[in-house]
C-alpha cells in the first residue's frame, strides 16, 4: 500500500509494534512523526525500510537534541523515501546521564558517520556501531560540546581557548 | 605504526622470499589538492591504494553551538560560513526555517530575489568546483577561466548585497536589499555572455581525451549505494537518480519555473563514475542560466521583506527545511523553544555524506584517482566539519 | 670545429710547440664554455620567462611584467633569488646522494649540447654517432631524478622518483625507434650529416619525405616531451598529487639546477626535432655568399625553428591535463612503440621501392600539412566568434597589458 | 581491445586535443583581464571609487547624527561595538563618552547598520585596513564627550547637520522595508 500520508504510516507502525510506538505528532509534513522506544528503534527502522509500501530507503538526517528541563536527550531520525517522495520523523528519548541507543548503522550506511557525530557532540553511545569513535573533536577533548551544560575548558594541551577582548580599557 | 589516532596495521607479504610492506601516507590536512583542511590516511601498496581513511574535524567551529548563543537574526551571517562557496543556500535554509516556525508569508518579489541570488551563487560554486577539478587533474588553464567568469558574478552580487563571498543577503521574512536600478539589465547581459563560454569550457577540457580517460570508470557508485550513503545533489544525480529538491519537494517559486534535471548517463564509462558527476555540474550551470533568464524577466513588483519583529521569537516547535544547495539537498533541522535564542540547529550537508563514502570507494584506486574522486565529490571542508 | 682549428694551426697563429691534441682540447673547452655560459643558462632562463608570459596570455592574465621591460629580467631575478635562498638538506636524507643528484641531472642536460648543430660550422663536436650519443646522455637525467627521489627520504619524493624512472626509460624506446627512419634516410648518425641530407625547401625535409616519417615526427615529439617531464607527462613532479615530486625537499641552488635542466631540455627537444625532421639550419645558397653572414643566418633560422617547438611544448603544457601512471605506460607500450615499428618498417619498404623518394608524395604531404593548419585556423576563428568577442577585445600584441578598470 | 577501438582512441585523442589547443590559441590573441591594482591603475582612479554604493567595507560613524540608541550594539552578533552614554541634565540629554568598534573582530556582516534610525553607522567602500598592531584596529570614534543627536519633528533645519543626515538617510532607505512599493 503506497501510503504517502503520515497517518497511514503511523497506523502500519502501530499495528506492527504496538505501544513501542508513541502517537502521531506534528503540524507540518516536515515534522510529523512519532516517538519510538529505544529498544524497538532498529526493528522499526528495518520495517520502514523493507516494507514495500513504505520503502524509506534514505536516512536523510540523524540528530541529537539536548532537553535539560525534561532531563532527556532526544535522537531524531528523518527518514525519506526516494520512490514515494514522503518524509517521516522518528524520535527516541534517552536519559541524559548515560544515554544509549541501539545503532541503525546496520540498516543504513549513512547512519554510521551521523551517529558518530551525535556520540562525539552529545555523548550518546550507540550500541552495535561498527566503529564508534569521536569524529569532529580531538580524542581526548573533555566533555561533549553540544550539551547545554557544557563548560568550555580554559585551555587544551597548553593552548588557551579564550582571547581577552581588545575593547576592555 | 600509529599516525595520531590511527592504529594502522602494516601488512607484510612474503611472496617468493621478497617481503613487501604497505606504505602509509598521510595526505593532508595541508595538501595542495584536498579542498580545504581534509586529511586522508592512505594505506598504499606503491601507487595502488589499499584504503584511504578520511580524518575530519580540522575546521570544526561548532556553528551549531553558536546558533544557540546568538539570536535568530544574529545567526544569519554565520550561515554564510557553513558553506562559504555557496552561502546563499545556507542563508535561504535558515531564513525558511525561521519563516516556517513563525508562519511568516514571504512577498513574491523577495522569493524571486532569493532565487536569482541563489542561482547566481550555484553557478559560482559550480565554476569553482569544475575549475579546481581540472586543476587537480593537471590542467591549470580551465581554473583561471572558471575563476574569471566567477569574478563577474562576484561583482554583480557585490552590487546587490555589498559582499562577494559571505553575503548575509537574506533575512527571516525576505531579503535585506532590493534589486538596484540597472542591475537587472547587467545580470541579463551577463547570462547572455556566459552561456556560450560553457561550451568553450567543454571544448577545452570536458571532452579532452586525457580528461575523459582520467575520469571515466573511476570510483563508480551505483544508484542504490548512493541512496544508501545518502549522497545528494550532483553526486546523487551523477549515479542516475533523477532527484532534485527544487522539483520534488518544491519550495520558493521553483514550481513556476521550468528547468530540467541533468542526470549522469555514463557517456564516458559507466553511470555514476567521476565523469558523470562532473558533467552533471556543467549541465546544471546551463539550467541555472535558463532559470535566471526566466526570473530576471518575470520579476514582479512589490516589497521584498515581510514585517518581522526585530526581537524575533518564533513559537516553540521544530521544522526540517530542505534546500537544493550547489552541493545537494541541505537539511536544516531547527528546534525553537519560544525564546529569542534557537534551542537547536542541526545542518545536514552533502559533503559530509560524500566524505563518508570515500573510504569504501577508494579501495584499490590509484593515488592520482583519489585526487580525482575528492574533486568529483566537490567537497568543501567547512561543510563537513561545520 | 676541427677544420677551424686545423686552419688556425696551419696559419701559424698558434704559438709553436703546443701539441695538436692540446689545441683541440683548448678550443673545445673554450667553445663549450661559451656555449654553456652565454647560451644555455640564458636560454633556460628566458624560456621560463616566455613560458610564464605565454601561460599568462592563455589564462587571460598578464604574466610577470614588473622586473625589467615587460618582465624580461624575471628569470634573472628568480635565479638570483634561488641562489640566495637557504639550501636545506633534510636531516634524515641520504646526504651524499641528496647533494649529488642535481649535478648528475645538470651534466646529463648540458652534455647534450655537444651535438646540437647551431649552424654550418657551429657545432661543438660533430660526432659521427651524434643522435645515439644524445639519447644516451639524456638517459643520465633519469639517474639524477631517481637519486633525488630516493635520497629525500620522503614518501612523496620516492613515488615521484619511481614514476620518472618508469616514464623516461620506457619513452626512450619510441623516441629511439622514431629517429631511426631519419637515420636510414640520411645514411648517417651525425647531426650535421642528417641536416645536410635535407634541403632548405619544406618538401625536401625529412618530415615530408614519406607518410611514415610524417608519423614518426609526431611520435618523436610526444616521446621527447615525456622524456623532458613535460605535461601531459609531468608525473614525476605532479603538483596536485605528489606536492613537488622528487624535488619536494630541494631548495635554493639545487632546486634551481633541477628546473633549469627541465626548461633547458625544452630547447634540446626543439633543436633535435628541427635537426631530424625540419631541415635544421639549411638556407638557400643564394641568400648569402660570404661565410660569416651565412653562418649568422643559419644560426638564426635554426634558433627560430627550435624555439617554435619550445613554444608548442609550452602551449601544450597550459592546455592538457596530466596522464595517470598506468595510462602513461599503456600509451607507451601499446600505442607509441607499435606505431614506431610500423614507421620503421614502412620507411624501409619505401626506400626499397623508391630509392630516390617520390617528389609527388612530398608535395602532397606538404599540402596536407598546410590543410591541417588551415582547419586549425578555422577552428580558432570559430571559438573567437562563438565567444562573441569584438575588435577591442582582441589584441595581437604579445605584450599587451590590461583592460581599463570599471 | 579491438583494432576499431584502438584507432578510435587515437582519432578521439587527436581531435579533442586539437580542439583544446584551438581554444587556448584563441585565448592567446585575446586581451588579458587583469586589473593591475594597486600600483598600475589609470591615473586619478581609486579602486574604492569604483565599488558599488552598498559595498560593505570598514565601518564609519557620523557622531553628529548618532542618537546613542545602542541599536547597533545589540544587533552585533560578535559584540564588537561598545558605547558608553550617560544622562546629563546640564548638557540636556545623553552624552557619549565612548564609541569603539573592534574592527579586528568585525565580520562586515552589516547587521549593525540595518537598525540605525539615522544611518549614522554605515559601511564605507574603504577596505585597506591593514595595520601594524592589533590594538590600532580598534576604531575609537569619540575623541571628546559629545551630546547625542535628537531628531527634530519637522525635519532637520541646522544647515551643518542637514547634509550629514540626508546622506545618513540615503543609507537607511537603501535597506528593504516592509511597506515600500516595488
Amino acid at each position: 500500500m503506497a501510503a504517502s500520508d503520515p497517518a497511514a504510516i503511523h497506523a502500519a507502525l502501530r499495528s506492527h509494534f504496538g505501544d513501542a510506538v508513541g502517537d502521531l505528532a506534528g503540524t507540518r509534513p516536515d515534522n510529523t512523526g512519532t516517538t519510538v522506544a529505544p529498544s524497538a528503534i532498529v526493528d522499526v527502522c528495518r520495517f520502514l525500510k523493507t516494507e514495500t509500501g513504505l520503502a524509506f530507503d534514505c536516512l536523510s538526517n540523524l540528530s541529537g537534541v539536548d532537553y535539560p528541563k525534561r532531563n532527556v536527550i532526544e535522537v531524531v531520525y528523518h527518514l525519506y523515501s526516494y520512490r514515494y517522495r514522503h518524509l517521516f520523523v522518528l524520535k527516541v528519548d534517552v536519559p541524559r546521564d548515560n544515554p544509549a541507543v541501539p545503532s541503525v548503522a546496520g540498516v543504513w550506511h549513512a547512519a554510521e558517520w551521523q551517529e558518530r557525530e551525535v556520540f562525539d557532540l552529545l555523548g550518546v553511545t550507540f550500541e552495535g556501531h561498527p566503529d564508534l569513535r569521536r569524529i569532529l573533536m580531538p580524542e581526548d577533548w573533555p566533555g561533549h560540546p553540544l550539551r547545554k551544560d557544557f563548560v568550555e575548558p580554559e585551555e587544551y594541551h597548553g593552548i588557551s581557548t579564550s582571547r581577552e577582548s581588545l575593547l576592555k580599557t | 605504526m600509529s599516525l595520531t589516532g590511527f592504529e594502522v596495521e602494516i601488512q607484510r607479504e612474503v611472496d617468493g622470499g621478497l617481503s613487501t610492506e604497505d606504505m602509509t601516507l598521510s595526505m593532508g590536512p595541508q595538501h595542495p589538492s584536498t579542498h580545504g583542511v581534509l586529511r586522508f590516511v592512505v594505506r598504499a601498496d606503491g601507487e595502488v591504494m589499499k584504503e584511504a581513511i578520511p580524518d575530519i574535524g580540522y575546521l570544526h567551529r561548532s556553528i551549531e553551538k553558536i546558533a544557540e548563543k546568538v539570536g535568530w537574526h544574529g545567526f544569519m551571517p554565520y550561515t554564510d560560513r557553513v558553506d562559504y562557496v555557496a552561502a546563499m543556500f545556507c542563508n535561504q535554509g535558515w531564513a525558511m526555517a525561521g519563516e516556517r516556525l513563525a508562519g511568516i508569508e514571504v512577498p513574491k518579489r523577495s522569493e524571486y530575489c532569493r532565487v536569482i541570488a541563489a542561482e547566481f551563487n550555484r553557478i559560482q560554486s559550480h565554476l569553482l568546483s569544475v575549475g579546481s577539478m581540472a586543476m587537480d587533474i593537471g590542467a591549470y588553464t580551465p581554473f583561471t577561466h572558471a575563476l574569471r567568469e566567477r569574478e563577474y558574478i562576484n561583482d554583480l552580487i557585490e552590487e546587490l548585497c555589498g559582499a562577494r563571498l559571505t553575503f548575509n543577503y537574506m533575512r527571516i521574512g525576505g531579503v535585506a536589499w532590493d534589486i538596484p536600478p540597472g542591475w537587472r539589465e547587467k545580470a541579463l547581459a551577463y547570462v547572455e555572455r556566459f552561456e556560450p563560454l560553457i561550451d568553450e569550457y567543454n571544448a577545452l577540457i570536458s571532452y579532452n581525451k586525457i580528461y575523459t580517460e582520467r575520469l571515466g570508470n573511476v570510483a563508480v557508485i551505483t544508484a542504490q549505494e548512493a541512496i544508501e550513503y545518502n549522497l545528494v545533489g550532483p553526486n546523487l544525480r551523477g549515479s542516475g537518480v533523477r532527484y532534485d529538491v527544487r522539483r520534488d519537494e518544491p519550495y520558493s517559486v521553483y514550481p513556476e519555473l521550468d528547468f530540467d534535471i541533468p542526470v549522469g548517463t555514463g557517456e564516458m564509462g559507466t553511470v555514476g563514475d567521476c565523469f558523470d558527476r562532473y558533467i552533471v555540474r556543467m549541465r546544471e550551470m546551463k539550467e541555472s542560466c535558463k532559470i535566471l533568464r526566466q526570473c530576471l524577466q518575470g520579476l514582479p513588483p512589490g516589497p521584498v521583506i515581510a514585517k518581522v519583529a526585530r526581537n524575533f521569537k518564533p513559537p516553540a516547535g521544530d521544522c526540517y527545511v530542505r534546500v537544493e544547495s550547489a552541493r545537494g539537498d541541505m537539511g536544516w533541522y531547527v528546534v525553537s523553544d519560544g525564546t529569542a535564542f534557537p534551542h537547536r540547529c542541526k545542518i545536514r550537508t552533502g559533503s559530509f555524506a560524500a566524505m563518508s563514502i570515500i573510504q569504501k570507494v577508494s579501495r584499490n584506486l590509484m593515488i592520482a584517482d583519489l585526487i580525482a574522486v575528492i574533486a568529483s565529490f566537490d567537497l568543501v571542508a567547512p561543510e563537513i566539519d561545520r | 670545429m676541427q677544420e677551424l682549428v686545423d686552419r688556425l694551426v696551419a696559419d701559424g697563429l698558434v704559438p709553436g710547440g703546443i701539441p695538436l691534441w692540446a689545441c683541440y682540447l683548448a678550443a673545445m673547452l673554450l667553445f663549450g664554455g661559451i656555449v654553456v655560459f652565454v647560451f644555455i643558462l640564458p636560454i633556460a632562463g628566458i624560456t621560463t620567462w616566455v613560458e610564464r608570459r605565454v601561460a599568462g596570455r592563455i589564462q587571460s592574465r598578464i604574466g610577470p611584467n614588473r622586473t625589467g621591460p615587460a618582465g624580461f629580467l624575471q628569470w634573472l631575478a628568480d635565479g638570483i633569488k634561488s641562489v640566495l635562498k637557504e639550501d636545506i638538506v633534510p636531516s634524515a636524507a641520504d646526504v651524499p646522494l641528496f647533494k649529488l643528484a642535481p649535478y648528475v641531472v645538470i651534466t646529463g642536460f648540458v652534455a647534450a649540447f655537444v651535438v646540437v648543430p647551431f649552424g654550418g660550422p657551429l657545432i661543438i663536436a660533430d660526432l659521427n654517432v651524434g643522435i645515439l650519443y644524445l639519447t644516451a646522455v639524456t638517459a643520465l637525467v633519469v639517474v639524477g631524478i631517481l637519486m633525488a627521489g630516493w635520497a629525500s627520504n620522503n614518501k612523496w619524493s620516492l613515488l615521484g622518483g619511481i614514476r620518472s624512472a618508469a616514464q623516461i626509460v620506457s619513452y626512450e624506446i619510441p623516441a629511439g625507434l622514431s629517429f631511426l627512419p631519419v637515420v636510414m634516410l640520411a645514411g648517417t648518425l651525425s647531426m650535421q650529416g642528417i641536416i645536410r641530407h635535407q634541403g632548405w625547401a619544406p618538401w625536401t625535409w625529412h618530415v615530408f619525405d614519406n607518410p611514415f616519417t610524417f608519423l614518426a615526427f609526431f611520435i618523436f615529439f610526444v616521446s621527447a616531451l615525456a622524456e623532458g617531464n613535460r605535461t601531459p607527462f609531468d608525473l614525476p613532479e605532479a603538483e596536485s598529487e605528489l606536492v613537488m615530486g622528487f624535488a619536494t625537499e630541494y631548495s635554493g641552488l639545487r632546486n634551481l639546477l633541477f628546473f633549469m635542466a627541465e626548461w633547458g631540455n625544452l630547447y634540446i627537444i626543439g633543436a633535435v626535432v628541427t635537426t631530424l625532421f625540419l631541415g635544421g639550419w639549411q638556407i638557400p645558397l643564394a641568400l648569402a655568399e660570404h661565410p660569416v653572414p651565412r653562418t649568422v643566418l643559419q644560426f638564426a633560422l635554426f634558433f627560430a625553428k627550435a624555439y617554435f617547438w619550445v613554444f608548442v611544448a609550452v602551449w601544450l603544457r597550459w592546455t592538457l591535463p596530466r596522464i595517470r601512471v598506468d595510462q602513461m605506460m599503456v600509451m607507451c607500450w601499446k600505442y607509441l612503440v607499435p606505431l614506431a615499428f610500423v614507421n620503421l618498417m614502412g620507411t624501409a619498404v619505401w626506400m626499397v621501392l623508391f630509392p630516390a623518394g617520390l617528389g609527388g608524395v612530398r608535395v602532397l604531404l606538404c599540402l596536407c600539412a598546410a590543410g591541417l593548419l588551415g582547419v586549425f585556423a578555422r577552428r580558432v576563428v570559430f571559438h573567437i566568434r562563438r565567444a562573441r568577442l569584438t575588435r577591442q577585445d582582441l589584441s595581437f600584441n604579445p605584450l599587451s597589458t590590461a583592460r581599463v578598470i570599471g | 581491445m579491438g583494432l576499431g577501438t584502438y584507432l578510435r582512441n587515437i582519432k578521439d585523442a587527436a581531435l579533442t586535443i586539437g580542439d583544446g589547443l584551438a581554444v587556448t590559441f584563441s585565448h592567446l590573441v585575446r586581451k588579458p583581464y587583469t586589473v593591475q591594482y594597486p600600483d598600475r591603475l589609470p591615473d586619478g582612479v581609486r579602486v574604492q571609487d569604483t565599488l558599488p554604493f552598498r559595498y560593505r567595507g570598514i565601518l564609519e560613524v557620523d557622531l553628529e547624527i548618532c542618537t546613542a540608541c545602542l541599536a547597533c550594539e545589540r544587533a552585533c552578533p560578535i559584540d564588537c561595538i561598545v558605547i558608553d552614554a550617560e544622562k546629563d541634565k546640564a548638557a540636556g540629554g545623553l552624552v557619549m563618552t565612548r564609541f569603539d568598534i573592534d574592527m579586528a573582530k568585525c565580520m562586515y556582516c552589516g547587521l549593525c547598520s540595518e537598525p540605525c534610525p539615522t544611518g549614522a553607522i554605515h559601511h564605507t567602500p574603504e577596505f585597506e585596513g591593514a595595520d601594524y598592531s592589533l590594538e590600532s584596529l580598534v576604531r575609537k570614534f569619540v575623541k571628546t564627550p559629545v551630546l547625542a543627536y535628537k531628531p527634530k519633528k519637522g525635519g532637520e533645519t541646522d544647515p551643518e547637520i542637514a547634509p550629514i543626515l540626508e546622506r545618513g538617510m540615503r543609507y537607511v532607505n537603501e535597506f528593504a522595508s516592509a511597506d515600500a512599493e516595488g
